[in-house]
C-alpha cells in the first residue's frame, strides 16, 4: 500500500535527516559540543552545597504534606529552595523570576503586609475585646523576643541580625519576614524556616514547658463564659489601634496598619467583596509568592553557614521562654484577679494563631475535661499578634 | 553590643506593655459605650440566617451546603 | 514542691535581668535613650495637619460604614488617608509600602484601568442598545465636566488642574483618578474623595435640581418597554466602541479600550473564567490597592489647603451643572420624540452608574407609582461613563 | 488661560458629541442586522436555567441556595 | 410657571456661554485649534498597516468567540492588538498601559512561567505514571521543533529566532512565549498567534495525517485499562522530575520547575487554598494580562512582515511533522510491545492538551466505536508538555 | 548557521529523549514503590464524599448544587 511507502518514506527521511546532521556536525568538532552540552547540565555544575539544599527543600515538603507542618508555606518555601539551588550556568539564570518576584516583593516587604491585610481580614478580635485584660499575655510573651535578641548578641550577631533572629520568637511568619527583610535579608531562609517550622511545632514545644510551669490544678480552672461584643466595638477597635500605633510607634504601621485595615475590612460588614478578596485569592497568590521567594534566601551559600544552626537553636529558645513569660504572667494575673483565669491561656499569648490557643484548649481538657478554654485563649493569641508586630515596630526604629 | 541589647530589652518590653496597656484601656472604653449604648437588636434571626444567608466566600458556602444536605438526608429519611 | 521553685527561678532571673538592663545601660545615658525613644514616638513628631487628617480619615472611614457612602473605596481611601499621616522618623517610613504600591499602579495608571476593565465586565449595555438615542443624555451631563473647569481656570487652578477638577463632573472614580493621576497628581486626594463622596451623594444632590426643572406631570410619564437585543449585538457593540475610540479619539483608548475589552469577555459567552475573575478577584484587589494609595495623596501636606475646599465646592457645581443639562436635552428630546421620554432618565447622564438611574426610577415613582424608568435610565448611565471617559481623552489630548 | 477653557469646552462638548452620535448610529445598524438576521432560539429554558445551571460567582450561587432552602422548607412543610 | 422660567435661563445661559467661546476663541485662530484637534484623530494619524492590524485583531475575537478557537487566548490577543494599534500622538500613547504590563511580565517572562504554574495545578499526571512508556511518544513528538528550526534557518532567520519558531511545534502556549520573549521578542506576537491558533485547529490539521500513516485496524486498536496510580506516586512525581530537571537541563528549570510546582500544590491535598487560586484566580488575571500584552507586539511594525506569512507556515509545518513523529514512534512501540498500543495515542504527543488527545480519541472510535483511548492518550498528551519545555530549556542554553 | 541548526537538533532530540527516559525510569521505581508498598485505603467513602465534602472551587460547588437539587427533584416527586 501507498500507506506504508509514506510512512517508510517518512522514517528514512528522519534518520538520514539526523545521520545528515552527525555528518555535517563532525566536521565542526562534535565532540566539543557534546562536551559544551555536558558542561552546561547542572550535574558538572552544582557543588554538594546545592545538594544538601535540595534535600533540604524536600525534607520541607516532606514536613508541609506528611507531617502537616504549615504546608501553606513550607511546602512553596520546599520548592523554592529546590529551584533555588538550580546552577546558574553562563547567562541563563533558572532563579531569574523568582529573584524578580523578590525584588518586587520583599525587598520592599509587600508579600508580609499583605499577608498581614488577610491575616487581619482572617482574625476575630471580639475574644479579645470580651476580655481586654487577656491582652497583657500577648504583651508577656514577647520576652521572648528581647531574651533570645539578647542571646543572639551573646552569639555573635550583629545588632540587626539579632533582631530578625529574636523576632522569631514572635511567632508570627509575616512579622519575622518583614523585619528580617528589612534589617538581615541574607538570614530570610532561616529565620522564616525557624518560624514556620517552630509554629507548626507548637503541639511539641509547648505542653512540657506549660506542665513544668503549672500544677493540674490550675490547668483545669473553668473560666467564665465571655460577654458578647457588639459590630460597633468590634468596628471601632481596629481604627482606635492603629492611631495608637501611629501615635506611639510609627515604625510598627506598616505591619499593625495592615492588619488592621484588614480586620476593618471584615468587621465593616459592607465590603464583604473586599474582605472576601483579602482572606481568599489576595493572601493564597501572595503566599505562593512568598513561599518560593523565601526559597530565594535559601541557596547554599546564604543558608549552609554555622549561623543557620545558631537560629535553630535560638529560635526554639524564643518560642519556649515567650510561652513561659506567658504563663508566668497568667499565673500572677490569676492570682490577683477576682474572676477565676486559667494560666493556660498565658501561652498562647506568643500567638502562632490558632495553633497555641488549640494547645491551650488541649492541656487544659486533659486536666479537667469541662475545662473549654480555646476562646479565652484566643484574646492572647491574637493580642500576641500584635505584640509582636509593636516589638518589631521598636526594633525596626532603633536599629533600622 | 550587648548594652544595647539590653536597652533594646528594656525599651522594647516597655513599648509593647505600654502600647497593650492603652490598648486595654481602649477596649474598657468600648465595653463602656456598649454597656451605657447597648446596641439595637439588628441582628437577623440565627436559624434565618444559618438558612438564607450563605456567606459568599467558600467556607460559608461549604458549611451551607454541608447543612442543607444534612436536611435533605433528614426528610429522605422521613420519606422512606 | 520542686514546680514552685522552677517557676520562682523564673520570675527571679526575669526581674533580675530586667534590672541588669537597667543598671548597664543607665551607665550608657539611659535618659538619652529614653528620650530618644520618645523623640521617634508620633505625638512628638505630627503637626496639627497630620491629626486633621486622620480625623478626616476616620470621618471617611464612618461615611463609609454608618453612611454607606461608597464604602467599597471610602474605607480604604480613609485607612490610607490614616496610615499615609503617619511621620516619617529617621529612615523608618511607616507608609512605603503604600508609595511603592503608588508608584506602581497610580504613577502609570493601571488601577483605574483595571477597575475600569471589570466595571466594564460587569456592564449590561442592553438597554443602551435597546435605546440608542438616549445615548445623547450620556453626551449632555459632561457639559458640568467643561462649565467646572472653566469655573476651576476662574478661580485661579492652572490647566491641568483645571480638568483634574473638572472631570469630578463625569461622576465615575476611575476616570477621575485617571486624569488626574495624569495631569495633577497632588490634587489626586481631593478629586477621588470629591468624586466619591458626590456619587454616594447623588440622591441628596440630584433630587432638587430635578424637581426644579420638571413639573410632576413629566416625572410621571410612562415609558414603553425595551426591546431585546441580540446576544450578537451585544457582543459586536464593544469591539465597535474601541475602534470608534482609535479612529476618533485615540487619548481616550485606555479608558474605553479597558471598559470595551471587559464588557467584550462579559457578552462573549466563551471566556467565564476571565469575566468571572474581572467582576471579582481583579476588581476587588485593585480597588483595595486603589483606595489605600489615594490615601497617600490626602498627606497633610497635599491636601489641607485651600485648594482643596474649591475643589469640593467646584465639585458639587459640576454634578449639579451635569444633571441639569442631562435633564434639559431629555426634554427637548421628550418634545421631538414620538414615543414619550420621561427627563428623568437625563438626569441619570451623569454615570454614577447606578445610584443616579435608580434615583431617576425613585423620583419617577413618587409621581406616578406605575412610572417604572430604571432600565431606561440605565442607556444614558452607562452612555455617560463613555461620554466622560471621551471628555477626559479630549482633555488629555489637549493639556496632557 | 480662561480662553482655553472655553476652547477645550467648545471642543470637548463637541467630540464628546461627535462620538455619542456616531455611536448611535452603530447602535442603530446593530438593530438593523438584529431586524434582518433575527438570531436563532439558542436561549436555555429559563427554568431549567434556574435550577440546575448555577453561575460561578458568588451572588448567583446565594440565591441558588437560598431558592433550593426555600424549596427544602416547603416539602418539609408538606411532610409535617 | 416659575419653573419655565428658571429652564428656559438654563438654556439660553447654556448657548450664550457656547457662543460665547466661540467668539472669544475666533479671537485666537479656532480655526487652528480645530484643526489641530482633527490632527490629533486617529483617522489622520493611523497608516494603513494599523487598520490592517485592527482587522487583524477582529479575526481574532471572531475566531475566539464564534469558532471558540482558544477563546481565553484569542480574545484578549484580538482586543490587545486592535488597542496597540492605536497612533501615539505627541505625549500621549494610549498602550502605555499595555507596555507597562509588558515590561512587567513578558520581558521578564513572569506571565508564562505563573500560567505554566496554573497548567500544573490543572493537570493530572497519573494516566502517564499508569503507563510510562507512553512518555517516549511525548519526546518523539519534539522532532517538529527541530525540523522546523532547520526549516526556518534555511527560509533566512538567524538562529535565535528559528529557535522561538521551531517552539511552535511545542503546541505550548506559555512555552512558546516563554522562549521568544528570551530570544526573539519581536516575533511573539506571530509566534505566539500561530501557538494557539494551531493547537486551535489540532482537530483539522492532525486527522488527515494520523490517516495517512496508519492503517483503519491500527486506529482501532482498544488498549488495556490504565492501573490506578496513588497518591503518594503522584506527589513523588512533580519532586522527581523537578530535580531530574536541575540536574540535567537547568535551562528549563523554570518552565519544568513552575509546571511541577503547580502540579505539586495540586497533589500535595494539603494547601488546597493555592492549588484553588493557582487554577483559578491566579491564572485568570495572568491570561488576561498575557493576552493584551501579546497584542502589543502585533503592532504593524512587528507584526505585517513577510514574516510573519513564513512563520506561520513553519509553524504549520512543525505541527504536521511532530504529529507524524509521534504517530510513528508509536506504530514502532505497538509492533515492538506485548501490549496492545493504539498508534494514535502518538500524535497526542505534540500536547496542545487535551485537544490533541481527543482528536486522537476520537479518530479511534470512528475506527471502532469500542475503542476508548483517551486516557491513555492523556499520557503522551503530558509528556509533550514536559518535551518541549525541555526542548525550549536546550534551545536557550544553546542560543540565549 | 545550518549546522549550529542541524547541532541543535541532534543535541536537542538526545536531550530531550535522555530527559524522558530518565523520567520513564523514575516513574517505573514510583510504580515499583507503589507494588512493593500498597498504599493503605486513605479514600473516603465516594458518596459520603459526594455528598458532604464539596470544593471550595466553583465547578464543584456547581455539581454540588446540581446534584442537590436533582435529588430535591426526586424526593418532591416521591412526595407527589
Ligand atoms: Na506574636
Ligand atoms: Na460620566
Ligand atoms: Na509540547
Amino acid at each position: 500500500m501507498n500507506k506504508k511507502i509514506i510512512y517508510y518514506f517518512f522514517i528514512i527521511n528522519f534518520f538520514s535527516l539526523y545521520t545528515f546532521a552527525f555528518a555535517r556536525s563532525d566536521t565542526m568538532k562534535i565532540d566539543q559540543r557534546i562536551l559544551d552540552f555536558l558542561m552546561s547540565t547542572g550535574i558538572f555544575n552544582m557543588g554538594i552545597g546545592s545538594y544538601i539544599m535540595i534535600s533540604i527543600g524536600c525534607l520541607l515538603i516532606f514536613l508541609g504534606i506528611v507531617k502537616e507542618y504549615e504546608p501553606l508555606l513550607l511546602i512553596p518555601i520546599g520548592t523554592g529552595c529546590i529551584i533555588c539551588n538550580a546552577p546558574v550556568i553562563g547567562d541563563v539564570n533558572p532563579k531569574e523570576m523568582i529573584a524578580y518576584l523578590y525584588t518586587a516583593g520583599i525587598d520592599k516587604p509587600l508579600y508580609p503586609l499583605l499577608i498581614f491585610l488577610g491575616v487581619g481580614a482572617l482574625t476575630d478580635f471580639g475574644p479579645l475585646i470580651a476580655n481586654p485584660k487577656t491582652a497583657l499575655l500577648g504583651a508577656a510573651a514577647q520576652f521572648g523576643i528581647f531574651f533570645t535578641l539578647i542571646g543572639a548578641i551573646v552569639l555573635g550577631f550583629n545588632l540587626k541580625e539579632a533582631s530578625s533572629i529574636g523576632i522569631i520568637g514572635g511567632a508570627d511568619g509575616p512579622t519575622t519576614i518583614f523585619l528580617t527583610a528589612k534589617l538581615a535579608p541574607d538570614l530570610l531562609g532561616a529565620t522564616a524556616v525557624a518560624a514556620y517550622s517552630y509554629m507548626a511545632l507548637v503541639p511539641i514545644i509547648q505542653p512540657p514547658i506549660i506542665k513544668l510551669l503549672t500544677t493540674e490544678e490550675e490547668r483545669g480552672v473553668v473560666m467564665k463564659q465571655l460577654k458578647p461584643v457588639s459590630k460597633r466595638a468590634k468596628i471601632l477597635f481596629p481604627v482606635c489601634v492603629i492611631i495608637l500605633c501611629i501615635l506611639l510607634v510609627p515604625s510598627a504601621v506598616p505591619l499593625i496598619g495592615m492588619l488592621m485595615f484588614g480586620n476593618l475590612i471584615r468587621e465593616a460588614g459592607v465590603v464583604r467583596r473586599l474582605s472576601d478578596v483579602a482572606q481568599n485569592a489576595l493572601i493564597n497568590i501572595v503566599t505562593i509568592f512568598l513561599g518560593i521567594c523565601i526559597g530565594y534566601k535559601m541557596q547554599a551559600e546564604y543558608f549552609l553557614r554555622l549561623e543557620t544552626i545558631k537560629i535553630l537553636i535560638l529560635g526554639v529558645i524564643a518560642f519556649s521562654i515567650g510561652t513561659a513569660s506567658g504563663v508566668i504572667l497568667a499565673k500572677i494575673m490569676a492570682k490577683l484577679s477576682r474572676d477565676p483565669i486559667n494560666p493556660l491561656i498565658g501561652s498562647a499569648g506568643v500567638s502562632a494563631v490558632p495553633m497555641a490557643a488549640r494547645v491551650s484548649q488541649k492541656v487544659a481538657q486533659e486536666a479537667n475535661p469541662s475545662s473549654h478554654i480555646l476562646m479565652h485563649a484566643m484574646g492572647p493569641n491574637v493580642s500576641g499578634v500584635i505584640g509582636s508586630a509593636v516589638a518589631a515596630g521598636v526594633l525596626l526604629s532603633l536599629f533600622g | 553590643m550587648l548594652k544595647s541589647g539590653l536597652v533594646s530589652m528594656l525599651i522594647g518590653m516597655s513599648v509593647v506593655f505600654i502600647f497593650i496597656i492603652i490598648m486595654i484601656f481602649l477596649m474598657f472604653i468600648l465595653g463602656l459605650i456598649d454597656k451605657r449604648f447597648p446596641p439595637e437588636k439588628t441582628d437577623e434571626i440565627v436559624i434565618q440566617k444559618t438558612i438564607s444567608l450563605p456567606g459568599k466566600d467558600a467556607n460559608n458556602q461549604k458549611e451551607k451546603i454541608a447543612a442543607i444536605t444534612a436536611a435533605l438526608i433528614h426528610y429522605r429519611n422521613r420519606i422512606k
